[in-house]
């Protein structure tokens, strides 16, 4: 079998992989314990053993419907994580998808009830995402403005354009085979067609960001930006990239909305921004940029579709369900670094034991394991 | 020190002019307090009414809580940190503001201050521990914890909601009454925001979380408190939400379950749109509360002048963004006036 | 709007479930209807009753309730719809897997329930408040209409109704809307919506809410303000909400149906509707418990009752 | 806190500081097995060692920023444990950290008296007694830097010299310099060293940790030698040669330094026609051959590394051209240069050199990442072995290839930045200090490699401002004085002297 890269995670090897003991990461582990033990694998274990644990013990989850209303529910979010992770792993952040999508589905409203075909309407409106996104690039990128501000200003501008676009009213009469096709599922499996398209995109944003030079420049970059320019990254680039890549899905997710739902209107999918974050963050991708992994935020994605999805068959109210997903949020990044102080403090202490003998500064005397040491 | 030897001469290589462009970095309130001067005024000659005693006095009612907020946010950005959980704490206290005098009718205005503060320096408190002590970002914390309290607040409160009817009058009249024509809640905000501003620009804690902002690294280095400053942002910035929450129950209607969702990029706007560095170690809570104020303006301004309602939420976008791309063109214009002195001084 | 065909669905005899979507949980109005609808769907003779919702009201925020009632093979489900279309696709599939549904408050598009029911006659609704606010400003005069959302199809159906009131009644020839704002059902919007409205519009004389956020959130700033007893207001309203206002003279008079009837009602169509002992077309009658017999009108609708108007004199004698 | 003004025998005085058996380990790594220091009052001290020999972190636990694993640690004959920097301030210890520690957005008075700032009545901060005590201590030092200007864009010299201002104004018995000169130029150098002869005069214990011999014997007293986190010995300055030093620093001879061999000299490479940037450089034009290295020297700030910098494209500029091989390189784009056979290994390399939270194979591979992906598409292991290639080469000391940088010490992290460049097989390469905080042995291995390379035909353009390594290493001295160049030199012209008079352009017109 071929040594994958780091972050590279081949679904199949982790699932079918042990799980060898917990080791501490000072240096660095090698090779497949790495992969195994790293924090967005981690996020797949929980995923694979809560949908295990519904699947045993919540009544009716485990079935093909299940598959099909939780993925149809899960499909704007999963989308826009895509982006979202390559453009945190820069260490820069987008909180204006909710408002492109929405701003998307305005659009599309408005073009459809003025009586354009629908092909043109879904081109202008995927248009008009790229157009959102290479804003949000121009300042952030180019001007090199901060994003988080940035950002917060266009969540305001994009929909308020969706307001100034189609007011109060919603369009509802879009095409019935269109309609239909959206919420479509592929034979009895339960997984919804438009699942194939998403999963072409989780594929080419897994790929660019795993396994071309591009995608190792943005880990380069979300460490260091200056180190990034001097190896010929080309920062200003990649970051304009990386937010029309991010306008453009987020326009795809409006259009899903808006055809799903079969509605158009300024308000679709607000507040998702939050949603898709907590949810990448929660897929192992560091808010300080430069690690991640697209599995990881899919993950991510759907451990909190999945819990929700449960939580809503056995009637348990929303309100449960946010306290699950803030304290999973906190947990995932509190847990690490109080993993992290606990070992390096058993790793003094047997240090402070063994120290007479002890020479060889930076010399590395463990190679791979705590664990091992302690024989 | 006994330093007794006479310094060397100055030497030509290493003289530095001093250079009065630095100033100018300090001030980046003033352009908000410009826009906001030039909304003022051109709104009051479409519309008089802008400026008539009720109109100044909603205007500064709509404000106060969003000034208290901001200003609180302030002095968390300043540290390089953020709060997202605002909205929810705000909530909590505003319902348990309303459920204290249901509880224990009769009890003492203060006492419901005070209570109130206290939860919320409990909560913001929570934030800040979480933050310090397992030394993760604020960001992905308060993200987490605007969840845990808003689900707390729902949990709680259910559909049971305070209204006007359950407070004391004497409560109510807190944002009716006036003094010199200032609200009354509108002078407990401005009180605030002179006690926060002196003690961020002229106390050694409140410098300390400039140098924190500016170089989280470095002032560790030097021994800077850093947890238990960083600790007492979140604090403060607790307090102040608490303090907002109690106002809350004070000026509207209701409070509930759903009370104050959403505020939190508001108040950021703000902040930001007064001059305060998303990345900490510069601004000034004057600035945050001049921001909050053009922010809710603009509101008003926009209704009084007519302007299609559709609009405005599209304007404050791009106020916002505005008021980003200024302090930066102010910025690099500063760097670059240092830059040619420099280069004409070594 | 036919009810589809009276295949009763499965599960008519014994256990019956039913669950209730509202637009949004934790909003005292709902509270209310729901509690009715809870002692309507015991008395009626359900074996399960639910409330699930969103805690915001968008528009397609219910959907993923109706998908897990589907699966759960509830045979009733009762909604008041956030938008009348995008829950449809949802309730389509629902009824495929046999459930009946019920909309109450706020209508879907009609093809997608079986019957409607409907707090008033819309049109009752509409004339009742125009009347009232008529009468408080002495027949003339500027008045605007703070409303809820913007797509609320209730409050825009009564608006419109209002509309062609004063278009076509010469009797208010003198009255003339010159705006019209949304609160949004949010406390603080609301109340901002309102102030905003007074300055834009200076010789304002009077404002209409159709809708119990709005009215309070607006009273609650006339009584603090400088135009408390200048500026008339009506609407409809809770009275436990709205009797500070009506006691200190803000508010002279308000309407509102009984909310808890609006629940009520809803059971038993449900419970009819599951029993195949009506189908949802016009002219089938079912029993509603205490309150009689009820009839489903012209489209599926079915009315609960006149709309009632509070002032000072009988809002003591209401609790809700 | 003050010292006892009249200076008696320093023999039979208590050490002000000292530290004995010290051990400190991160995880895996011990930094510091058996650390030993003592710093008597009214002497310099110097601590000496190679590159991770265990200075810095020596310097951290007596600044109270890391905890003792082991050790006895005496201030002024009692024991005391730090559990924070406050601790150590409280007991009299100051400390100048090898990296400079300044906030940028607070202005320079700030700066100095953060967490102390005068108050005036009212307990509120007292902003006119704090900028004036900032002016008088600048006095002292015999530098004008306005008190009021924010820290951001300061040059690093200024900044060192500010940390020095901080350090004095805590009227500290102990001053603990972390190569403090790395940065200065042989002026500032020399006033810093006025600065510690009188603080030392006054009774104070200085702990000056420096690679440059000639400093720490024109300054110091005693000297420590370190070796891989052990102490080795004592010596009193005036009773110890370099080479001695030298050999127990590294355990072993070394080779001599500046093992320069001169190469023949081939075509130009590089042609760079009177480029302009204004206010940082002006007409700057010159050459470089296959095979030659060149030096450009000049003091701190005279725009050597912006020049350097604008010819790889990092930065912009107004006006010339940048030729490789005879064909303009596109200006502004680093991966242009770096296509055509540029390589450039920076000056601060835990900022622009290296990823430090990468591992070494990651950071070693980051420029050939387009040159290794095939159909678009990298392979990890190719990756790999391309890195690893190099950095054997270099015998980079790791644990692993996937261990991050972070983890190694300065000198090996300069081989990995060197790894990552020459794994381009660049024809023109630039270096700018190279062997800044570099020991001697990594030192002169590093110089090897720069004349070995040259000998392979590379060009090379090298950034110093060490004066020996200027003279041991070129072919041929530019010389930079505010953004000009005011010399250029032959080898065999190039002389201290000649280069300094260039420098500071007290030869006005040397072209
Ligand atoms: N925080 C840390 N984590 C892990 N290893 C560390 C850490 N700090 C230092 N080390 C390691 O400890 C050893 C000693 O480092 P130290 O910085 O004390 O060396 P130094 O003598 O100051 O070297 P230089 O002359 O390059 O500054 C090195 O091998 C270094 O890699
Ligand atoms: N535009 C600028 N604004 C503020 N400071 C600047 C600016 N340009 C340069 N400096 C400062 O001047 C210092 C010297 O510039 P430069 O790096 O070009 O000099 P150098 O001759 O390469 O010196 P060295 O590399 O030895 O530091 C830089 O370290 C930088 O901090
Ligand atoms: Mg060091
Ligand atoms: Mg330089």
């Amino acid at each position: 079998m071929f040594n994958p890269p780091t972050e590279l995670l081949p679904t199949a090897t982790n699932q079918s992989g042990t799980r060898t003991a917990a080791v501490p990461s000072v240096g660095g582990r090698t090779g497949i314990a790495r992969i195994l033990l790293s924090r967005d694998t981690v996020m797949i274990y929980a995923l694979v053993a809560f949908v295990i644990y519904a699947a045993l013990f919540i009544p009716r989850f485990a079935s093909p419907v299940s598959t099909g209303f939780l993925l149809l529910d899960v499909i704007p979010a999963l989308l826009i994580a895509l982006p979202m992770t390559l453009v945190i792993i820069t260490g820069e952040i987008d909180l204006s998808v909710a408002s492109i999508a929405g701003l998307t589905s305005a659009l599309m409203g408005v073009l459809w009830g003025a009586g354009l075909d629908i092909g043109p309407v879904l081109i202008i409106s995927l248009i008009a995402g790229v157009l959102a996104g290479a804003f949000n690039g121009l300042l952030v990128a180019v001007l090199g403005l901060p994003s988080l501000a940035v950002t917060i200003g266009t969540l305001a501008l994009f929909r308020g354009l969706a307001l100034v676009v189609i007011g109060d009213n919603a369009v509802a009469n879009f095409p019935p085979a269109l309609t239909s096709f959206f919420t479509s599922k592929i034979g009895g499996t339960g997984i919804p067609t438009v699942m194939i398209g998403v999963i072409l995109v989780a594929i080419i944003f897994g790929v660019v960001l795993h396994l071309t030079p591009f995608g190792r420049g943005l880990f380069a970059l979300g460490y260091s930006k200056e180190a990034a320019i001097f190896v010929g990254i080309k920062v200003v680039r990649a970051k304009f990239w990386l937010y029309v890549a991010s306008g453009s899905v987020s326009a795809l997710a409006g259009i899903y909305w808006t055809l799903r739902y079969s509605s158009a209107r300024s308000d679709n999918a607000s507040g998702l921004e939050l949603t898709v974050i907590a949810a990448v963050l929660l897929g192992g991708v560091s808010i300080f940029g430069g690690k991640g992994a697209i599995p990881g935020a899919i993950a991510g994605v759907l451990l909190i579709g999945t819990i929700n999805f449960t939580l809503r068959l056995g009637r348990i109210s929303d309100v449960v369900l946010i306290i699950v997903t803030g304290t999973l949020l906190i947990a995932s990044v509190v847990a690490p670094s109080i993993f992290e102080g606990v070992t390096k403090w058993l790793h003094a202490r047997r240090h402070r034991r063994t120290l007479p003998q002890a020479s060889a500064s930076g010399a590395t005397r463990a190679t791979a394991s705590g664990v091992q040491e302690r024989k | 020190m006994t330093l007794d030897t006479s310094p060397p001469a100055t030497s030509e290589t290493t003289t530095r002019r001093a250079n009065g462009f630095a100033a100018v970095l300090r001030l980046r309130e003033i352009p908000v307090t410009l826009a906001l001067i030039a909304l003022v005024t051109l709104t009051y000659m479409a519309n008089p009414l802008f400026l008539s005693q009720q109109g100044v006095k909603d205007l500064l009612l709509n404000a106060t809580i969003v000034i208290i907020l901001s200003v609180g946010q302030a002095m968390v950005i300043v540290t390089r940190n953020v709060d997202l959980s605002i909205g929810s704490i705000l909530g909590i206290v505003a319902f348990s503001t309303g459920t204290l005098f249901v509880t224990f009718p009769g009890i003492p205005i203060v006492l419901v201050f005070l209570a109130g503060m206290a939860l919320g320096a409990l909560l913001g408190s929570i934030n800040g521990c979480l933050v310090t002590v397992a030394k993760v970002p604020s960001l992905v914390i308060t993200l987490g914890t605007l969840y845990i309290y808003r689900g707390l607040n729902n949990a709680w409160a259910g559909g049971t909601q305070y209204f006007a009817g359950d407070r004391p009058d004497s409560f109510g009249a807190l944002s009716v009454d006036t003094i010199a024509g200032f609200p009354v809640i509108t002078l407990i905000a401005i009180v605030v925001v002179i006690i926060v501003a002196i003690f961020m620009a002229s106390t050694r804690p409140g410098r300390d979380l400039y140098a924190i902002g500016s170089d989280p690294e470095a002032a560790k280095l030097f021994g800077i408190p850093v947890t238990r400053r960083v600790l007492l942002a979140f604090l403060s910035n607790g307090v102040l939400a608490g303090l907002a929450g109690v106002l809350y129950a004070s000026r509207f209607n209701s409070v509930g379950a759903t009370t104050g969702t959403g505020l939190e990029f508001d108040i950021i706007a703000a902040a930001v749109v007064g001059g305060v560095a998303i990345f900490g170690g510069s601004g000034t809570v004057i600035g945050a509360a001049i921001g909050a104020l053009l922010l809710t303006t603009i509101t008003s301004a926009l209704t009084a002048i007519r302007v299609d309602k559709f609009w405005q939420q599209a304007i404050v976008g791009l106020l916002i963004l505005a008021a980003i791309v200024i302090d930066r063109i102010a910025r690099i214009r500063t760097a670059k006036k240092l830059r040619l002195s420099e280069a004409r001084d070594v | 709007a036919s009810g589809g065909d009276a295949g009763t669905g499965g599960g008519a005899e014994g256990d019956l479930s039913i669950t209730f979507i509202p637009k949004q949980l934790n909003n005292p109005y709902t509270d209310v209807v729901l509690g009715g609808g809870e002692d309507g769907a015991t008395a009626a003779g359900f074996a399960a009753t639910e409330v699930v919702g969103p805690l915001e009201a968008s528009a397609s925020s219910q959907v993923s309730f109706i998908n897990a009632e589907t699966q759960a093979g509830t045979s009733v489900i009762v909604i008041a719809a956030n938008d009348p279309d995008a829950v449809g696709p949802a309730l389509e599939e629902a009824r495929a897997a046999g459930a009946k549904i019920v909309a109450f408050d706020s209508d879907t598009n009609p093809k997608y329930r079986d019957v409607f029911i409907s707090q008033v006659i819309a049109k009752d609704v509409a004339l009742i408040q125009i009347e009232l606010l008529a009468e408080q400003i002495g027949g003339s005069g500027e008045i605007a209409i703070l409303s809820a959302t913007a797509n609320a199809t209730n409050q825009n159906e009564w608006i419109k109704f209002i509309e062609e009131e004063l278009a076509s009644n010469p009797e208010y020839a003198e009255i003339s809307l010159v705006a019209k704002v949304y609160g949004d059902d949010d406390d603080t919007k609301s109340f901002q919506e309102a102030q905003g409205l007074l300055q834009a519009y200076p010789s304002l004389k009077g404002i209409i809410s159709p809708t119990t956020v709005g009215i309070a959130a607006t009273a609650r700033y006339l009584s603090t303000s400088n135009y408390k007893g200048t500026v008339a207001l009506t609407g409809l309203g809770l009275p436990n909400e709205m009797r500070p206002f009506v006691k200190d003279g803000t508010v002279t008079a308000f309407a509102l149906w009984d909310p808890a009837q609006l629940g009520y009602v809803a059971a038993f169509a449900g419970k009819a509707l599951a029993d195949g002992t009506i189908t949802g077309t016009e002219g089938d009658t079912f029993d509603a418990g205490d309150l009689g017999e009820r009839e489903v009108g012209a489209d599926g609708i079915v009315i609960v009752g006149p709309p009632t108007t509070f002032n000072a004199d009988n809002i003591d004698d209401y609790d809700f | 806190m003050s010292i006892s003004p009249e200076p008696t025998v320093k023999r039979s005085m208590t050490p002000l500081l000292s530290l004995r058996g010290a051990a400190k380990a991160f995880g895996p790594v011990i930094a510091l097995a058996d650390g030993v220091v003592e710093i008597l009052p009214g002497e310099i001290h110097a601590l000496v060692g190679e590159n991770g020999a265990g200075k810095s972190t020596l310097v951290k636990i007596l600044a109270g920023l890391y905890s003792l694993d082991a050790g006895d640690f005496l201030v002024k004959g009692r024991p005391v444990t730090f559990r924070t920097v406050a601790d150590s301030k409280a007991a009299g210890i100051s400390v100048i950290y090898q990296e400079p520690t300044l906030f940028p957005d607070l202005t320079v008075a700030e700066n100095i008296f953060i967490g102390r700032q005068p108050k005036n009545a009212l307990g509120l901060i007292n902003r006119s007694a704090m900028r004036n005590q900032a002016r008088a201590l600048f006095e002292r030092l015999g530098v004008r830097i306005e008190p009021d200007r924010i820290a951001e864009g300061l040059s690093i010299a200024d900044q060192q010299i500010i940390e020095i201002a901080k350090a004095i104004s805590l009227d500290a018995s102990v001053l603990i310099m972390d190569e403090p000169t790395a940065a200065l130029s042989g002026v500032e150098v020399e006033r810093l060293f006025q600065v510690a002869r009188a603080l030392k005069t006054s009774g104070a214990g200085l702990l000056f940790i420096s690679h440059r011999f000639d400093e720490v014997f024109a300054l110091c007293d005693r000297i420590t030698v370190m070796r891989d986190g052990e102490y080795i010995t004592t010596h009193q300055t005036t009773e110890v040669t370099t080479d001695q030093i030298v050999r127990e620093m590294v355990g072993r001879d070394i080779g001599a330094l500046f093992p320069k061999v001169i190469a023949d000299v081939g075509k130009t490479v590089l042609k760079v026609s009177d480029l302009s940037r204004t206010g940082v450089f002006t007409n700057i034009s010159f050459e470089v051959k296959a095979g030659e290295i060149v030096a450009l020297a000049g003091l701190v700030g005279a725009g050597r590394t912006e020049v350097a910098r604008a010819v790889f494209g990092i930065d912009p500029y107004d006006h010339g051209s940048v030729e490789l091989h005879g064909a303009r390189v596109k200006p502004s784009n680093p991966q242009a240069a770096i296509d055509a056979g540029m390589g450039f290994v920076p000056e601060d390399r835990r900022k622009q050199g290296l990823v430090m939270d990468l591992s070494v194979a990651r950071n070693a591979a980051l420029t050939l990442r387009n040159r290794l992906s095939r159909f678009g598409l990298i392979n990890g292991t190719t990756e790999r072995r391309a890195a690893e290639e190099w950095t054997t080469r270099l015998q980079v000391k790791t644990g692993s290839q996937e261990y991050k940088v972070s983890t190694l010490s300065g000198g090996n992290q300069q081989k990995v930045v060197l790894a990552k460049w020459l794994a381009t097989e660049p024809s023109f390469l630039i270096v700018d200090e190279p062997t800044r905080g570099i020991d001697v042995g990594t030192k002169s291995e590093v110089h090897r490699l720069l004349s070995d390379l040259a000998g392979r035909g590379i060009a090379i353009l090298m950034i110093s401002s060490e004066l020996p390594e200027v003279l041991g290493m070129a072919d041929r001295v530019l010389v930079m004085h505010e953004g000009r160049i005011t010399a250029q030199l032959a080898r065999a012209d190039a002389t201290a002297e000649s280069v300094m008079h260039a420098a500071t352009a007290k030869l006005e017109h040397s072209l």
